[in-house]
């Protein structure tokens, strides 16, 4: 049951992945993506760390991924133009993808103790995420939320028209 | 501290000193830009830091050996980088000089600064901030992160407020200063690889004691003498000093050049590499004699005030490095007597220079002529600075001059030092002729164009203690030169008698019947 | 292999459900129109059956039957995407919903809810906020500007009141120290009305807020913006017509239901009734099953009569009145909610 | 029972082909996307080896992760709506000066 | 220090007073109460110096009163400076002069100055001056003696620029101050060399080493000397450095009768004779100081030959009296030369209030060919120049008479060589009556030769002055040389006069007082009897004459040969080779370097985010793999997650 649900998901995780590559259409990048992530979201489940799915879902799919699609159809990207591209992206690009890819598949396929993981075992509890996470972390949460402010502020000032010379006024 | 009572606040004082700009600077940068707030904030702020600078000579015990206010505190443990901060004779009166010419330069910049005043201010305040930091660091890192701080919001403040080709001049001035400042820090970091500490105090005993390899170590003597030399300037390093005169605002041009590198001199290179300075003293006494006669020949053909003061100060700072490197007593304590003048003069200059720039918006020395009938207490003051820096006797310049000169006459080279007297004259020639043709004569068609007005009250409360200080400077130098002179007597440098002159043979004059005339 | 025995039940439930929802939809569509019609003086749909009660199932075979046309300039992949995602969200949500007692649970299965999940809250506001793709997809991919105006309207709704919503949720979820549905639902079980989180959690600001959050969610009047007919033809849906049209329209009461019945776990006491334990377990199981799912249903009716009251009587918002009301006042209000709720459990304790 | 490693070989191909993205895509907005596949890929091998080590933490760091995103994707948004504004394209290689 | 209180700083602080009162409020004071305090000062300082001449002559102290005490000034390592003041015969007698004479043109200027607009300015720079003069005097070493020195050129420069919107005068004030630089670099040069070989500056002390050592001289000693000696030929305008006086007559006219011919110009002098004891031990030096002298007079002499304006004239004159004085120190008859100091101070003074006064009393006018005539209109400056005119000339009994005289029978004793300066010195006399008495006749005799000029007495403001100095030229010699030089002796030393080959001393007074009547005759005739006669003689002469109304081109030749050459070497070879070929061509050398490696380097940094993001994947790659690959292949180590827990 497990191996097939993570080879369905798995699956349809790369196959998003591949997708979010191969289309040419931002949108339909976007739209993979959020499979991507919900797939990732139902592997969160089977490693056992269910507030993060549902975190993966709202937080990803539901907000930023909207937000990127809501991008995309606000500036109404249409294909990708074909420009005169860096040859060396590709060139120096790709082997130094595929020496990495390389490297860290070794690494991971030589490595000893690893463990493994079955259907419900070692679900970690929201309480006990929480616990952690507002008794020892409470001040980097703390930080987050304050870069979250940032950001939107950021957000705010940056997306706003002409950049504030005519708002300026009042 | 050897059993002296450290009163509460002596303990964290050069602290707060260090503090009190910052804190300035932070808040400047967080309240917005309106009308006068941030210059309000900036003088109250640098008023509080003089105040502070202040407690420094009313508390310091002249004579006793090693720093006072000394604190250290661990601050990164590997690389061992102390908080360690103290004055001694040598820095004292240079941190309440800072102090003093904050103030100045606030108030230098009151009209002046009109647009962006905020960045100006903060960016100010953290300079000053770097200053104080580079004159009571104590350990080499520390310093070396205040110098380069020193540096940066020079560079941002000459670029923004540039007169004409602002970016021009700090790029030149970033350049000149920064790129010396690698090997400076390369031969900090060898010294800390060698020994193990950036402390002063430790190192100076480790180079002293000899364990370190003599040739490495001429080379990070020379490393260190490059970045000050550049800051002074000496000749021939000072490429960069007449545009960032010509650029740089009132309050920065008034700092920009002398004293932090005439400090460093003293601290980090004389006190540090005694053996060292000796090899390269004849070459610096050259160069500093030939910057004398140099700066003064240039100054006397510039045609613009700034350029020309520029040349000028390139002289007078060579002189004062010729009070450094003749390695005599009463040399060290002229040179630094004559650093601290320096700053009196220059701050009481640029602010003239600035009015007279802020009223006709010409630096072109033809366009002047007759203004002292249209500013005449500009003028008062103008030649009263000007005959400061000429070296006129009963006013501060004279005294640092006449030190300098004198014990280079008898302790190092008669030679070099009747040239470099030569400059007496040169310097009343291009400084007079400099008040002549902007002061005096019949009122030019700029002078009569622009009805300016005389001083302001920040021109007034500036200008007047300043010309007061210059007088007092003047005539009781021993106010100053005992704490000067007693820490002076504590570097480990040999006083060198007469019988062991720095040889310098060109200019050598000598005189058949001297030494028994002298017995 | 008892897996499979859970599949097989899953199975089961899913398609029971989803059944019962969508019919539930139909007559909720049936529903509306009378009530309104009442509200306007008028009759509503009353010809086709008694009372007009066959009236969803001719709507339904004419929406079915009618001419499935795909305009030429639409993007024709999303296009068709759009309804589906729609509506396949809508239903999904249901899954977790408890509608009865799960101690009804014959040979270890619970029958009244379909997944029991730990964190199906969250999985409710998940699914809810998949939802909005949707709607932004069958705007844009209509290539049409009503369209596109009424996806973007929509997607940057959607996005501010799923905050608030959240958010509104917090208080409850603190009181109740789970995510689990269930859980909340028997955290309110003890005293009946007196211990719905509404009134004996203090938490009516909360469902204030929740209840204007879930209707911008759901695009419903005074928020149904998006689907503003006299601004935008008809909004995103404006190139779809037909089984598409119905899909969507499905979609929308699923969505209404679904909310409702959040609405009613999470401040209602779900399934549990107002009388608390004055009316004990009756002998009869079969009556201990149904009771609860009768109390369920009267209560997401009520919502749903709320939703069409609601619909019927206020006009619309102002689209930057919309986006203040939820970011300035529903915001920091919900957050007000939390703080003051964490206050209250902290004096508590 | 699936070993661990497959999912950390998931969570590599995930970031690899991030890369990629970043590298064939010219669409600025689809470059974006590539950064959070492979910030995706990397909260999959957290999660991973949070299960390994049966660590909250782990999981933690991804929540933090996702906070991080989050706030990227609100400024970078924000910075291309500006750079479209400005230059009406949203194709890399035509955005090569740090000017609007 | 428990004798009688000399109130010796007080002498110069009451100028300074006046300086400071009169520089911050004088534009805010009321004319008269500037006045009160401009002369309240020096009349104070002149009572002080009285009071301390009295305690002297009345043996209630003896000379010299070396204060002790004093507040130091700069003590660094083995330099000690203090402000230690001397008073003795030599500094008394000038303290006399300075603040006698001094408070005589205070009193002229309230009328001359009494409608200048910078009334009050005036007053407090003319304060100034006196406060600088009198530290000079009283200075116990060298450097005080250097505050006065530059203090007074100081109030000098001030002074002589004090119309500073005429270009002239601000150039001349600047003049005067540069060239003065020249004779302080001497003055400086020859401090440093006092203080190698002493190790002191105080003049007691030097003296008593030399006199302790009487094997030393020459050798350093003639440097010094020398030096010292450049310091006073610009001070007191000697060749070569003469050449800001004549300039410096742009000043208001009383000051040039107080700084520029009674006190100031005199300070050479009496820096020699205050360092007398070095240089009685170079007899170098002193051949130098009496040869400049020598020429100086006469030189001077023969430029003011021709000069046409009156102050011009009196200028010239001064240089050349100012000759007398040195020739007199070189022949090492100090006392004769600070005789003839006090008699020039007096009738000099005198002549230079008269021709002010004429200058006042015709509106301004200085040319003295539009003179002429003003015997009548101004009877008391007439009176009272003619005086000073037979003073100057050596007229019998009168001033000079006496000083001059003493100073040439030194120099005839000193050998052959005195002999020629001797010479010189007479034809200089001759001339000086000449140019003296030609300026006397062409502006007061004869018709006046510019109508529009009203002539006027000047007030008694002025007037006072000038008879009180010429009182003072008529007496001021009859103490006659031998009680003089009695009187300085302890201050200057005693130097044996021997007789002069048997030839009587009146003998000298004989042939001296008809140089000076030659001269007088000459200029009778060429200036009264025949007043058509000098323009023949200049146009038969034209060479020379030539010669001399261009003051020998010795401005045009400073110019051409120091100044010139000094501004083009720096603007051509300092300022365009060195600096900006040079050192500007390194710098841009290097930044040209810098900006081509950048420029290359730059193709690298195309700004397009792919090929970064290729560069970054590429430089992560080879990271990954040298870590990976080699550093974990090679030492075999095997990637073990255990135990991190």
């Amino acid at each position: 049951m497990h191996l097939i649900l993570f080879i369905v998901f798995a699956g349809l995780c790369l196959a998003g992945a591949l997708n979010l590559l191969l289309q040419k259409h931002p949108i339909n990048s976007a739209l993979s993506l959020v499979v991507v992530m919900t797939s990732l979201a139902v592997l969160y489940l089977l490693l056992g760390a269910e507030f993060l799915a549902a975190a993966q879902i709202i937080v990803y799919a539901g907000a930023i991924m909207v937000l990127f699609t809501f991008v995309i159809m606000l500036l109404n990207a249409g294909r990708e133009e074909r420009t005169l591209g860096s040859k060396a992206a590709v060139a120096l690009g790709f082997p130094a993808v595929a020496a990495i890819l390389a490297v860290i598949a070794t690494v991971i396929l030589k490595a000893q103790d690893l463990g493994s993981v079955s259907l419900s075992d070692g679900i970690t509890s929201t309480e006990e995420l929480s616990r952690v996470l507002f008794h020892e972390l409470l001040l980097p949460f703390e930080v987050t939320s304050v870069l979250i402010l940032i950001a939107i502020l950021g957000a705010v000032s940056l997306a706003r028209k002409g950049h504030g010379d005519q708002e300026a006024g009042k | 501290m050897g059993g002296v009572e450290m009163n509460a606040i002596d303990s964290y004082i050069l602290t707060l000193i260090l503090l009190v700009p910052l804190a300035g600077a932070l808040l400047i940068a967080l309240l917005p830009d309106r009308g006068k707030l941030s210059a309000w904030i900036a003088l109250l702020t640098v008023l509080a830091s003089f105040g502070l600078t202040l407690h420094l000579p009313a508390h310091f015990l002249a004579g006793q050996p090693g720093f006072q206010f000394e604190v250290t505190q661990p601050w990164i443990s590997n690389p061992a980088i102390n908080y360690h901060v103290g004055i001694d004779g040598l820095s004292l009166w240079l941190v309440v000089l800072t102090g003093l010419l904050a103030p100045v330069g606030v108030l230098a910049s009151w009209n002046v600064i009109q647009t962006r005043s905020k960045v100006f201010y903060a960016l100010f305040l953290v300079q000053q901030t770097a200053m104080f930091g580079v004159f009571v660091a104590l350990d080499l890192m520390l310093y070396y992160g205040f110098w380069e701080l020193s540096l940066v919001p020079m560079a941002i403040l000459i670029a923004m407020y540039g007169r004409k080709e602002g970016p021009k001049a700090a790029t030149k001035f970033f350049l000149f200063t920064f790129i010396p400042s690698a090997p400076l820090l390369v031969a900090i970091l060898w010294l800390y690889a060698k020994t193990g500490t950036f402390n002063f105090t430790e190192l100076q005993s480790a180079i002293a004691g000899g364990a370190l390899p003599a040739g490495a170590l001429f080379w990070v003597a020379l490393a260190f003498l490059f970045a000050f030399a550049v800051k002074v300037p000496i000749f021939p390093l000072h490429g960069w000093l007449a545009d960032a005169f010509s650029e740089a605002p009132v309050a920065l041009a008034m700092v920009i050049a002398g004293k932090l590198g005439l400090y460093s001199m003293l601290r980090f290179h004389v006190a540090l590499f005694p053996e060292q300075v000796k090899c390269v003293a004849p070459v610096l006494i050259a160069l500093t004699v030939i910057g004398i006669l140099y700066g003064a020949c240039l100054a006397l053909v510039q045609r613009d005030f700034w350029r020309l003061i520029a040349f000028g100060t390139v002289g007078h700072f060579s002189l004062t490095t010729l009070g450094i490197y003749g390695l005599t007593l009463t040399g060290r304590t002229g040179a630094v007597y004559q650093t601290l003048n320096q700053g009196v003069m220059e701050g009481a200059l640029f602010v003239l220079l600035g009015v007279i720039y802020s009223r006709y918006e010409s630096s072109q020395i033809a366009a002047f002529g007759g203004v002292a009938a249209k500013l005449p207490r500009t003028a008062v003051f103008f030649v009263i600075t000007s005959l400061a820096m000429v070296g006129l006797p009963m006013l501060n310049g004279f005294v640092g001059e006449f030190l300098i000169l004198s014990s280079t006459f008898i302790g190092v080279s008669q030679g070099w030092a009747t040239a470099a007297t030569v400059s007496v004259i040169l310097g009343a020639a291009y400084t007079l002729w400099l008040v002549q043709r902007v002061f005096y004569g019949p009122e030019s068609a700029l002078a009569t164009e622009k009805p300016a007005a005389d001083l302001r009250w920040n021109e007034w409360i500036v200008l007047a203690p300043l010309a007061l200080l210059m007088l007092m400077m003047g005539l009781a130098p021993g106010l100053w030169l005992p704490t000067i002179e007693s820490s002076m007597k504590l570097a480990p440098i040999q006083q060198t008698s007469s019988s062991q002159r720095i040889l310098l043979p060109p200019l050598a004059v000598t005189f058949h019947d001297s030494k028994e005339a002298a017995r | 292999m008892t897996i499979w025995w859970f599949v097989l039940w899953s199975i089961l439930k899913v398609l029971v459900v989803t059944v019962v929802l969508l019919t539930a939809v139909a007559y909720t569509v049936l529903l509306e129109r009378k009530v309104v019609g009442r509200i306007q003086n008028r009759w509503g749909p009353s010809r086709v059956g008694p009372f007009g009660l066959l009236q969803p199932l001719v709507d339904g075979a004419k929406l079915f039957l009618k001419e499935d046309i795909v305009p030429t300039s639409v993007y024709k992949p999303l296009y068709l995407l759009a309804p589906v995602l729609a509506l396949g969200c809508a239903l999904i949500s249901i899954a977790v919903v408890p509608f009865g007692n799960p101690e009804v649970a014959p040979q270890g299965f619970r029958i009244f809810q379909i997944s029991d999940v730990n964190i199906g809250l969250l999985v409710v506001l998940g699914i809810t906020s998949i939802g909005v793709y949707g709607i932004a997809l069958a705007g844009w991919s209509s290539n049409n500007k009503y369209s596109l105006m009424g996806s973007l309207r929509s997607s940057a709704q959607l996005i501010s009141y799923e905050l608030a919503l959240g958010l509104s949720l917090v208080g409850v979820v603190m009181l109740a120290g789970s995510l689990n549905l269930r859980v909340i639902v028997e955290s309110q079980a003890a005293h009946g009305l007196l211990s719905w989180n509404i009134f004996g959690g203090f938490q009516f600001v909360a469902f204030f807020i929740y209840l204007m959050a879930a209707y911008a969610e759901t695009n419903r009047a005074p928020f149904d913006l998006p689907e503003a007919e006299s601004e935008l033809t008809a909004g995103y849906h404006t190139e779809y017509s037909s089984m598409k049209f119905a899909t969507f329209f499905m979609a929308e009461y699923a969505n209404m239901i679904t909310v409702s019945c959040v609405a009613t776990l999470m401040f209602f006491g779900g399934w549990t009734s107002p009388l608390g334990n004055l009316i004990g377990p009756f002998q009869n199981q079969i009556i201990n099953a149904i009771l609860p799912i009768f109390w369920f249903v009267l209560k997401v009716f009520f919502f749903l009569f709320l939703y069409i009251w609601v619909r019927g009587t206020l006009p619309r918002f102002r689209y930057d009145q919309l986006m203040n009301f939820g970011w300035r006042y529903l915001l920091p209000l919900a957050i007000l909610n939390i703080v003051g709720t964490s206050l209250w459990l902290a004096l508590k304790q | 029972m699936i070993p661990l490693s497959w999912y950390l070989l998931l969570s590599a191909t995930l970031f690899c082909l991030g890369i990629v993205g970043f590298l064939v895509r010219r669409n600025l907005i689809t470059i974006f996307m590539s950064i959070e596949l492979m910030l995706n890929g990397v909260n999959l091998s957290f999660v991973t080896f949070a299960h390994q080590w049966h660590l909250v933490k782990g999981q933690i760091f991804v929540f933090f992760v996702m906070v991080v995103a989050a706030a990227e994707a609100a400024v970078g948004l924000a910075i291309i709506i500006a750079i479209f504004r400005a230059r009406a394209t949203l194709a890399v290689d035509r955005i090569d000066l740090m000017k609007l | 220090m428990n004798g009688p209180l000399l109130f010796l700083p007080l002498i110069p602080l009451l100028p300074f007073a006046g300086f400071l009162l009169n520089g911050l409020f004088g534009s805010r004071l009321p004319k008269a109460l500037v006045t009160l305090i401009a002369l309240l000062a020096p009349l104070g300082s002149l009572a002080i110096v009285a009071h301390d001449a009295y305690l002297f002559w009345s043996g209630a102290i003896t000379f010299p009163v070396i204060e002790q005490g004093a507040p130091t000034w700069i003590s660094v390592g083995t330099l000690h400076v203090d402000f230690g003041f001397v008073l003795d015969q030599l500094s008394l007698t000038m303290l006399l002069i300075i603040t006698g004479v001094g408070f005589l043109i205070h009193i002229y200027s309230a009328g001359y100055m009494a409608h200048e607009k910078g009334y009050w300015r005036y007053f407090a720079y003319l304060n100034l001056f006196l406060f600088f003069m009198i530290v000079l005097v009283l200075a116990g070493n060298a450097l005080l003696m250097f505050v006065g020195w530059e203090g007074v050129g100081l109030a000098s420069y001030l002074l002589i620029g004090f119309w500073f919107q005429k270009t002239s005068a601000a150039d001349a004030g600047k003049k005067a101050f540069v060239v003065n630089r020249i004779g302080d670099f001497g003055f400086l040069i020859g401090m440093f060399l006092l203080l190698a070989n002493f190790g002191t500056l105080t003049f007691s002390e030097i003296a008593t080493k030399i006199g302790e050592n009487p094997g030393w001289t020459g050798g350093v000693l003639t440097c010094i000397a020398i030096c010292l000696f450049v310091g006073a030929a610009g001070k007191s305008a000697q060749i070569p450095l003469y050449v800001w006086l004549p300039d410096a007559m742009e000043g208001p006219t009383p000051v040039s009768a107080l700084i520029h011919a009674a006190t100031m110009v005199t300070a050479g002098v009496y820096m020699i004779a205050r360092s007398h004891a070095i240089f009685d031990r170079s007899p170098v030096a002193l051949s130098v100081v009496a040869i400049i002298g020598a020429a100086t007079a006469l030189f001077a002499a023969t430029m003011g030959l021709v000069q046409t304006d009156i102050k011009r004239v009196l200028a010239y004159s001064t240089i050349s009296q100012l000759g007398y004085m040195f020739l007199g120190c070189g022949v090492m008859a100090y006392s004769a030369g600070v005789f003839h100091l006090m008699t020039h101070a007096f009738f000099k003074a005198l002549l230079f209030l008269a021709a002010g006064s004429v200058i006042h009393g015709i509106g301004g006018e200085q040319d003295l060919r539009k003179m002429g005539g003003l015997r009548k209109k101004l009877p008391v400056t007439f009176w009272t120049m003619t005086a000073g005119v037979f003073a100057i000339a050596g007229a019998p009994f009168l001033s000079a008479f006496y000083s001059k005289d003493a100073i040439l029978y030194a120099a005839f004793q000193q050998g052959t060589f005195g002999r020629v300066l001797w010479a010189v010195g007479l034809f200089t006399a001759l001339l000086t009556s000449f140019y003296m008495f030609r300026l006397w006749y062409l502006a007061f005799f004869g018709k006046q030769r510019a109508p529009e000029l009203h002539p006027h007495e000047s007030p008694w403001s002025m007037l006072g002055p000038l008879v009180i100095l010429a009182l003072l030229s008529i007496g001021g010699g009859w103490i006659g040389i031998e009680k003089f030089s009695e009187w300085l002796a302890p201050a200057v030393g005693t130097h044996a006069v021997e007789a002069a080959g048997g030839i009587p001393e009146w003998a000298f007074s004989v042939i001296a007082v008809s140089m000076g009547l030659i001269g007088w005759l000459v200029a009778h005739v060429l200036y009264f009897a025949k007043p058509d006669q000098p323009a023949k003689l200049a146009g038969s002469f034209s060479v020379p004459y030539k010669v001399l109304v261009n003051k020998y081109w010795v401005d045009e030749i400073y110019n051409a040969l120091i100044v010139k050459p000094l501004l083009m070497i720096s603007r051509f070879l300092l300022e365009w080779v060195v600096e900006f070929a040079i050192i500007g061509g390194v710098v841009w050398l290097l930044a040209g370097i810098a900006l081509l490696t950048g420029a290359i380097l730059q193709k690298w940094q195309s700004g397009n985010l792919r090929s970064y993001a290729a560069w970054l994947a590429a430089g992560a790659a080879a990271l990954l793999l040298f870590a990976g690959a080699v550093l974990l292949a090679a030492n075999g180590v095997d990637i073990k997650w255990a135990g991190w827990k």
